[in-house]
């Protein structure tokens, strides 16, 4: 260390134990100083509440056009069954998920219409033979394995609890990927807070695990409340062995194996 | 206001305790946890719908129907057809490895002129035009030089309809020397011929047998069709059928089967002749074929026989002769006993002698064209192309005889004699090979002797590779005309090794060609038309297609749906029936059989004195030893007692090591008469003192990294030791030295 | 390690495991904010340092 | 599902079929994505779910006699109530599911403390050393219902529980929530040209594993047939591997026993 | 130059010459700077470990360091649980050693994973039932532990100490170490065991499998009573090459013997208690397992019999026999002896732990597969060792580390350096006589 840093050094330390021990007269700033104080603190706390809640959502997110702008209502409308006409499973159980362009083709080999977005789908993309390079909305993470047939054909769940209205949508939304992750923010849900109203509003594993933590346990095993799973559990442990074979599915988890859900 | 440091503490403070109020830094630290768990550069494969074609598998003439899984338009994975007649469901490690071909780096991406030295590996790529029109200028060059019968083709295979498209190229350009590369059949060809007087194939009612007894065979390291000689032994295991093994080395076949019997290698046939010797003598053979449809019998016993007594067996064999005649009592037992022969995978010719001693083996306990035997199953013969119309160059060159001199005088029942090629190239100033198309074939690597063979190779002025794959062969050639890999391409596959019923697999295009590459058929196709009349008007197809669509007629169809078309109720001649030599039955010693015996013994090449071991290739089921080289997956599963790093190994008993002061994993130096090379030790109980042995399929320069530079290639060890009645190829392996490197 | 992770099971093991983490946890944090609060007050109050 | 109808999936594997060309082994590359490096000799950091075991018996030629002897993963129950993998890891990145027996590895959730392969004798856990790399576009043969692993991570044989995944999928559309035997089979059963491999339920008396093995779970699936063997049975990880030889030597190699200890079974 | 910051009353060498010994300390932290980057970009295979060895030289490295940082949690626990009140003399220098142990440990943890930027995984998503989850916790809220006994030092340093708050704090924390001291001993109690626990619990591994109580097993008790024993050691051990190094007596004698006592008993019973695991697990639970105490050395040198004779023997018994007897402790040379083969016994027990369970086969038809670190593991393991000697040093300038230093190194004039110097040295050689 230079003697100049150790000047410097000990100025500071001079001012600081000045600071700490105040002479009386000094305190009637310290008031006022203390009201400044205060105030910085308003000021950083907003000035980062609007960062944290306003700003940063904004640069998470980019935004980006889908191809064609698809107007699901009007689809609904034309075909005979529903979701099913389009998004339909295959002989081998799979989910087609995003239809291909034969699926396309099959009414739109020649544009049918006056609509501009679909002159560019017979143009761009039918005549050239091209796929269309659709934003899928809803795409997971590569290692989770999803089942539509355990969904919709075992659960009979509805397509709306998870992928929303979207079959009223007369416009393709603005997809937005995740700059960090590369992931659609269908995902995380439009709230940045996470919040969700509707049922669709998120599809991260917290979704997951909301039905098969509680549901699973529910078909498999017996009702189980978390407090009476808690008391079962130290009965179990206080008289080992009196536990039933395949009470659970997972040792770990005791809900659902991870091999349920991923790949 | 002044913003001094306890303002600003607080602000920071306030900020704190904002920014932990919202979302920011829970959501990042999310989408980090999200990130670090999906790298971007570890790839995700489309999805998209499953389908399955069914198609056949090319990469050995085994013969087995294959079922591709695809996703979109993208090949994920081959299995085995379930049902098909030769394989029903099974596969083999290099099936399964297929889409690694297909995919593969050391694929061709379109067809390349070489532009520095041979085997420099530089190349420049050109236009399918350009480079069919300049095989055709070279040629019709030659023709008009009458030079038409220095034109030769290598091909891997002489079945279906490309192999034939060439050879009839070959004949209406002038030239007979179509070059098929050696295999077992050549022998079992030959052996037919002479012992049954038919033209067929030898099948081998594996199945039905009740006690095999293999000289040799890699039953489980790949001999005949793979996965159907698989699932025979596994049924055998299930039924309780023995088998016996007579080889030098343990192999996995001989770890299979139920009695191992080490013999000295080269003297299988003399334990054959033993075998049948103790049959003769002790009347176990089956009197009501002998008597009725055999001729020459008494003379066989007579003059070959005698020379075969236990002891002398014992002596040149190394068998106790306890064993000998406990073995021959055995096999003359069984019902339905079988014998086979064709060392490790069959990748190569016999000797004459030894075929016929295991033949007349199996028609001593009358298991000839029976349940359970050894069948003479006809080609399919379905290519019925229009008449060649030859002009008057054709004709003159056809009249020249063939380079590798099969069909001479010499060698008058014999149709390919590769070997020959290299010497008959070296022996003269010009080679009598001044073009040459190489299909299907890696000679540059797989043709014995290689240091010879590279020396021939630099005398042929012009050679075309029509390889898919960057083989040794290709990097060694002028111009390189790819072909489709086997997935891309629709071809008729003939036949499947050994099978004991007539088969045609068609092979379908899976996907769509993935590089700049032409089906060989259309390249030999185009290349004639562009040649002009009379050469192509032997082709009138638009292109192959149209050629293997007429050639099935109405076939087609039904074969495109299933895949292959078999002769189901097949059933051999019976025995009044099957024998076509003069006497109308089966052949025992004529005069051709009779030389074969004198020279049935094939000695190794090498002194004694100066090379005191004996070095014998071994073939193993997890490496592709053929003119395909071992893909990535299937090298992967290579023993670390085989291949460490890039060095190969050589297995030497412990006893033989001690002598010579090796052990495991020290480096040594085997030398044989042609050639020596760096190796490592791998000391194995399993290999009879005196005798070591080394992988084939080993030792590529070419192929990709995966594969190049790892072990040493064989062949340039051993060289080819002709069988003096036959003129094939019989080498089983050479004399050696192993010393410390 | 929060009863919202998807680990979490209500059982003795989490109880004594967890209630274990918690505990210590909560002994650091609390006595180090004890610690760091009566050490801003002592000073306001005017003790330490070399004017003590 | 009830409680009986719990699967227990599990492999009986015949060594006297088995004939060590590994297709096995490349099958299972071939269907799980496995990647692939210039230099694979060193068998200690090269990843092979399924890996073919050389055994011999120690005697010198002509004696000799080699046995091959695959090896998946064990999917072990553990007579503990637990595998020895699953419950050492710290992150709950592999579970054991009691609903299929099957021993889970979520590649994204591991970050490779490699404590699971110090735990398992088997070394059927393999560590991702390097960056999985496939050259020059042959990352077109992968399998989009197995997602490739990252480096840094450990992976295992999963008995192609994409394979049980994809056939939930097809019963479930034609409303079935059971599955026959050949629906559910591992790569490696299905292309073995031995037919020496055979995969099922354990619990399925109509199953062949179940009739190969006759596993006996009151006593941790201990086989009652004589000639069937499970590996280091005697450390009570309780795998679902078994395999069949009637080989004395080869049984015996299956376990550890003191110098002068007879295999505790009457074989 | 820095002679603001140097506690009062005590003398040290000049700023040059310090860093111009420190200087090729440094250079090696900068080489494992560089291995760890590189660990880290590119990746594990940097290393030489493989499916075999999935635990190697880091680990050992890890529960090696852990076992000998004891020291800090078991002085500390003596002096504010028990109130052994002499050993305050010591109890910064064993915190400070602690302290450097326990940050190296996380630091080589941190390298050893394959994804570290997934490590939090390990509290995030925990599975409790693995002992390394309890390894990471406590070892985590531990090192919170040692950074707060650490903490009140550095805010003793002469310039700190100055400003009133952080005065107060270092007070305020004095004032209820004992409560932070017995977290401490309660969690360290726990990861030094799980850490035990790692192995034992392995029952595909006889090697390294014992029996327990309950959910530990005895190897569980045996890593916590020998770290107890052999920390305090290597505390001593460190001491007095800080002693040798800075040529003075910074500890009375009476300390030492007092801590090195203690020690010695630890010692005793722990190797009493080591030797009836091992009889018990060679005589009992391998042979149930079908291996017998031959099976799990072999005849390469790494592995062979001399390790088990090394680590009870010559590693156990000589040294607690040694610390036990007074006689033992009074001779320098003998007590110095005890105190290394203490230490190196507990490196010698996490070595055949981590390593030896790795390399000795279980399945029938393996061998035993070889090891050796590649330089960049040696370097890592390299890096932690420069830190600490860094770190000592610092703190031994800049801090005051040794309440009786003053006391026992009178300094007569602060300004003329060489005088001092003649003191200080005057004083390595007399102190002994003088204690």
């Amino acid at each position: 260390m230079s003697k100049k840093d150790e000047k410097e050094k000990a100025i500071a330390l001079t001012g600081d134990s000045e600071a700490s021990s105040p002479p009386d007269g000094a305190k009637k700033e310290e008031n006022g100083s203390g009201g400044s104080i205060l105030l910085f603190f308003i000021v950083g706390f907003i000035a980062s509440l609007i960062v944290g809640w306003i700003v940063f959502p904004k640069l998470l997110y980019s935004q980006k056009k889908q191809p064609i702008d698809f107007n699901h209502a009007l689809h609904v409308e034309t075909v005979d069954e529903g979701c099913q006409s389009c998004h339909f499973f295959r002989d081998d159980g799979s989910f087609s998920g995003v239809p291909k362009l034969t699926q396309c083709t099959g009414c739109h080999e020649e544009a049918q219409g006056e609509d501009p977005e679909e002159t560019k789908l017979v143009e761009e993309y039918v005549a050239k033979g091209r796929e269309v390079p659709w934003l899928v909305y809803s795409r997971q993470p590569n290692c989770v394995f999803f089942s539509h047939a355990a969904h919709v054909k075992m659960a009979k769940m509805e397509c709306v609890t998870c992928h929303g209205p979207i079959g009223e949508s007369s416009h393709a939304r603005i997809y937005e990927e995740n700059r960090i992750t590369g992931i659609s923010r269908d995902i995380w849900g439009k709230n940045i807070a996470g919040l969700k109203r509707n049922s669709w509003d998120r599809m991260k594993m917290d979704e997951c695990a909301e039905c098969h933590a509680s549901e699973a346990i529910k078909t498999e095993v017996s009702i189980e409340t978390p407090m009476l799973g808690f008391f079962n559990n130290i009965i179990r442990l206080a008289f080992p062995g009196t536990e039933k074979p395949g009470r659970k599915n997972s040792v770990q988890t005791q809900h659902e194996a991870c091999f349920v859900c991923h790949k | 206001m002044k913003m001094d440091r306890r303002s600003f503490l607080s602000f920071v403070i306030g900020g704190a305790a904002g920014t932990a109020l919202s979302p920011l830094p829970w959501k990042v630290t999310d989408d980090l946890a999200i990130w670090s768990q999906n790298w971007s550069w570890t790839p995700v494969p489309e999805d998209g719908e499953v389908g399955y074609v069914n198609t056949t598998c090319s990469l050995c003439p085994g013969g087995c129907g294959i079922t591709v899984r695809k996703v979109g338009d993208r090949a994920v994975k081959i299995e085995g057809m379930k049902g098909h007649p030769v394989n029903d469901g099974g596969i083999c490690i290099l099936g399964l490895a297929g889409l690694q071909f297909l995919y593969g780096p050391s694929r061709i991406a379109s067809p390349m002129r070489r532009t520095g030295e041979r085997g420099e590996n530089k190349w420049q790529k050109i236009s399918w035009e350009e480079a069919i029109s300049e095989v055709s200028k070279k040629l019709a060059d030659l023709r008009s030089k009458n030079q038409s019968h220095a034109l030769a083709c290598i091909s891997g295979y002489d079945g279906g309809t490309v192999p034939r498209l060439f050879e009839r190229f070959l004949t209406v350009y002038g030239s007979a020397n179509f070059v098929r590369t050696p295999a077992v059949r050549d022998s079992y060809e030959l052996g037919l011929y002479l012992m049954q007087g038919t033209q067929a194939n030898a099948g081998f009612d594996v199945e039905n047998a009740d006690y095999i007894l293999s000289f040799g065979c890699g039953i489980i390291e790949g001999w005949g069709s793979p996965v159907r000689m698989f699932k025979a032994n596994s049924h055998w295991k299930e039924t309780g059928v023995k088998v016996t093994q007579v080889e030098p080395r343990l192999s996995n076949t001989a770890a299979k089967s139920d009695q191992w019997i080490p013999i000295k290698p080269g003297t299988e046939v003399v334990l054959a002749l033993g075998l049948a010797r103790v049959i003769v003598d002790e009347s176990l053979y089956r009197r009501e074929f002998i008597a009725s449809h055999t001729a020459g019998f008494d003379r066989f016993v007579q003059n070959v026989l005698k020379d075969y007594p236990p002891e002398q067996v014992e002596k040149v064999t190394g068998i106790d002769k306890a064993v000998v005649v406990s073995l021959a009592k055995t096999f003359a037992a069984a019902k339905k006993p079988l014998a086979i022969c064709g060392r490790g995978r069959g990748a190569g010719s016999e000797s004459a002698g030894e075929i016929m001693a295991v033949y007349a083996l199996n028609a001593l306990v009358g298991n000839i064209n029976q349940k359970g035997g050894v069948w003479a199953i006809p080609d399919p013969n379905y290519i019925r192309w229009p008449e060649l119309e030859m002009d008057a160059q054709a004709a003159a060159g056809m009249q020249k005889p063939r380079v590798d001199g099969a069909g001479s005088k010499k060698y008058p029942h014999i149709r390919n004699l590769l070997h020959r090629l290299p010497e008959m190239i070296n022996s003269t100033d010009a080679s009598p090979v001044q073009a040459l198309f190489v299909l299907e074939a890696n000679p540059y690597y797989s043709v014995s002797d290689s240091a010879f063979v590279r020396k021939a190779w630099k005398k042929i002025p012009f050679i075309v590779s029509f390889s898919s794959f960057m083989d040794e062969t290709a990097a060694n050639a002028d111009l390189i005309l790819p072909n489709h890999v086997y997935l891309e391409r629709h071809e008729d596959i003939p036949g499947a090794e050994g099978f004991i019923k007539p088969i045609i697999g068609l092979a379908k295009p899976v996907v769509n060609p993935q590089f700049d590459t032409l089906h060989a058929g259309d390249t030999i196709i185009r290349l004639a038309k562009m040649m002009g009349d009379p050469i192509a008007k032997a082709f009138p197809w638009e292109d192959y297609e149209a050629c293997l669509e007429e050639t099935f007629g109405d076939k087609w169809e039904a074969l495109g749906e299933k895949g292959y078309w078999i002769d189901a109720g097949f059933e051999p001649s019976p025995w009044n029936k099957a024998f076509e030599t003069a006497s109308k039955k089966f052949e025992f010693a004529s005069d051709d059989i009779g030389a074969s015996f004198q020279n049935a013994v094939v000695k190794a090449e090498g002194e004694e004195s100066a090379y005191p071991l004996l070095l014998i290739p071994y073939d193993s089921p997890r490496i592709s030893a053929g003119r395909i080289g071992n893909p990535p997956f299937v090298i992967k599963t290579v023993a670390d007692t085989v291949i460490k790093g890039k060095n190969g190994f050589i297995e030497v008993n412990p006893k033989t090591a001690i002598a010579l002061g090796l052990s495991e994993g020290k480096s040594a130096v085997i030398s044989t008469p042609r050639g020596s090379a760096k190796v490592r030790i791998h000391l194995f109980e399993g290999i009879m003192p005196g005798v070591v042995a080394m992988p084939t399929g080993l030792g590529h320069t070419a192929y990709d990294s995966f594969l190049a530079g790892k072990g040493v290639n064989i062949n340039e060890l051993i060289g080819p030791v002709e069988d003096g009645s036959s003129g094939l190829n019989a080498a089983w392996g050479i004399r050696a030295k192993l010393g410390k490197a | 390690m929060f009863p919202f992770n998807f680990e979490w099971i209500w059982d003795m093991s989490h109880l004594v495991f967890m209630g274990g983490l918690w505990f210590a946890l909560n002994i650091l944090g609390l006595g180090m904010t004890y610690c760091i609060i009566k050490a801003a007050i002592d000073t306001s109050k005017g003790k330490g340092g070399e004017h003590s | 599902m009830k409680n009986d109808q719990a699967k227990k999936y599990g492999m009986v594997i015949d060594l006297d079929k088995c004939t060590g060309c590994g297709a096995c082994m490349v099958a299972c590359m071939a269907e799980n994505n496995i990647p692939f490096k210039e230099d694979e000799s060193n068998k200690l950091d090269s990843i092979t779910w399924m890996r073919v075991y050389q055994l011999t018996n120690g005697k010198p030629y002509p004696e000799t006699d080699i046995c091959y002897i695959p090896r998946p993963c064990m999917h072990c129950e553990g007579d503990h109530g637990h595998s020895p993998c699953v419950s050492v890891c710290p992150a709950t990145a592999t579970d054991y599911s009691q609903k299929t027996g099957i021993v889970s590895q979520i590649y994204t959730r591991c970050f490779g403390c490699r404590y699971c392969m110090a735990a398992c004798p088997y070394h059927a856990r393999y560590f991702n050393w390097w960056d999985p790399v496939w050259p020059n576009g042959m990352e077109k043969f992968l399998n989009p219902s197995v997602s490739p692993r990252m480096r840094g991570v450990v992976e295992k044989c999963s008995f192609c529980f994409h394979r049980h995944q994809l056939a939930m999928n097809k019963a479930f559309v034609e409303g079935r929530r059971e599955l026959e035997e050949n629906e559910y089979q591992t790569s490696c059963a299905q292309a073995c040209p031995s037919g020496a491999i055979a995969f099922g339920d354990l619990n399925n008396p109509k199953h062949t594993v179940n009739q190969l093995a006759q596993p006996d779970n009151a006593h941790g699936g201990q086989p009652k047939n004589p000639e069937v063997f499970r590996l280091l049975e005697k450390l009570g990880t309780n795998p679902k591997v078994y395999y069949v030889s009637s080989r004395e030597w080869v049984r015996r190699a299956g376990d550890n026993y003191l110098k002068n200890e007879n295999p505790g079974k009457a074989h | 130059m820095d002679s603001a910051l140097i506690p009062k009353g005590v003398n040290r060498c000049p700023l040059s010459e310090l860093i111009l010994k420190l200087g090729p300390v440094v250079a090696v932290l900068l080489w494992g700077v560089v291995a760890m980057f590189m660990c880290w970009i590119k990746g594990l295979n940097q290393t030489n470990m493989n499916d075999s060895y999935g635990f190697a030289l880091w680990i050992w490295a890890d529960l090696t360091v852990i076992a000998l940082g004891g020291g800090a949690f078991f002085t500390g626990l003596l002096r504010y649980i028990i109130g052994k009140d002499k050993l305050k003399n010591i109890i910064n220098f064993a915190v400070l050693i602690g302290f450097i142990c326990y940050s190296s440990a996380l630091l080589i943890l941190a390298i050893d994973i394959g994804q570290p930027l997934r490590g939090w995984f390990i509290f995030w998503h925990a599975n409790v039932h693995s002992m390394l989850t309890e390894v990471a916790f406590c070892l985590t809220c531990y090192f919170m532990v040692l950074t707060i006994e650490y903490l009140p030092l550095i805010l003793e340093n002469r310039q700190i100490d100055r400003l009133p708050f952080f005065h107060n704090l270092s007070h305020n924390m004095h004032e209820i170490m004992a409560v932070f001291a017995a977290t401490g001993a309660f969690l360290s109690f726990f990861h030094q065991g799980s850490l035990g626990g790692v192995a034992g619990v392995l029952f595909g591994r006889p090697f390294a499998f014992r029996e327990g109580i309950f959910i530990w097993p005895w190897t569980f008790f045996l890593f916590t009573w020998s770290a107890a024993a052999c920390g305090p050691c290597f505390t001593i051990m460190l001491l007095k090459i800080t002693e040798r190094i800075t040529r003075k007596k910074l500890v009375k004698d009476d300390v030492v013997d007092l801590l090195a006592k203690i020690a010695g008993w630890m010692l005793t019973t722990y190797i009493i208690a080591k030797i009836i695991d091992t009889w018990y697990w060679a005589m009992v639970t391998a042979p149930s397992l079908g291996f017998e105490l031959t099976d799990f050395y072999s005849n390469n040198p790494f592995y062979g019999m001399w390790i088990l004779i090394l680590e009870i023997v010559v590693c156990g018994i000589i040294p607690s026999i040694i610390l036990i007897s007074k006689k033992g402790r009074s001779n320098p040379v003998s007590f110095m002896t005890a105190v290394v083969l203490a230490v190196l016994g507990a490196c010698v027990n996490r070595w055949a732990m981590v390593l030896q369970v790795m390399a000795a086969p279980v399945l029938t038809f393996e061998g035993w597969p070889m090891y050796y670190p590649s330089w960049q593991e040696v370097a890592t393991t390299l890096l932690p060792v420069a830190y600490g000697i860094i770190l000592v040093a610092l703190s031994y300038r800049y801090l005051p580390v040794f309440p009786q230093e003053v006391e026992l190194n009178p300094v007569e004039s602060e300004d003329q350096g060489g005088k001092a110097k003649k003191a200080a040295l005057s004083g390595a050689e007399v102190s002994p006589a003088r204690a």
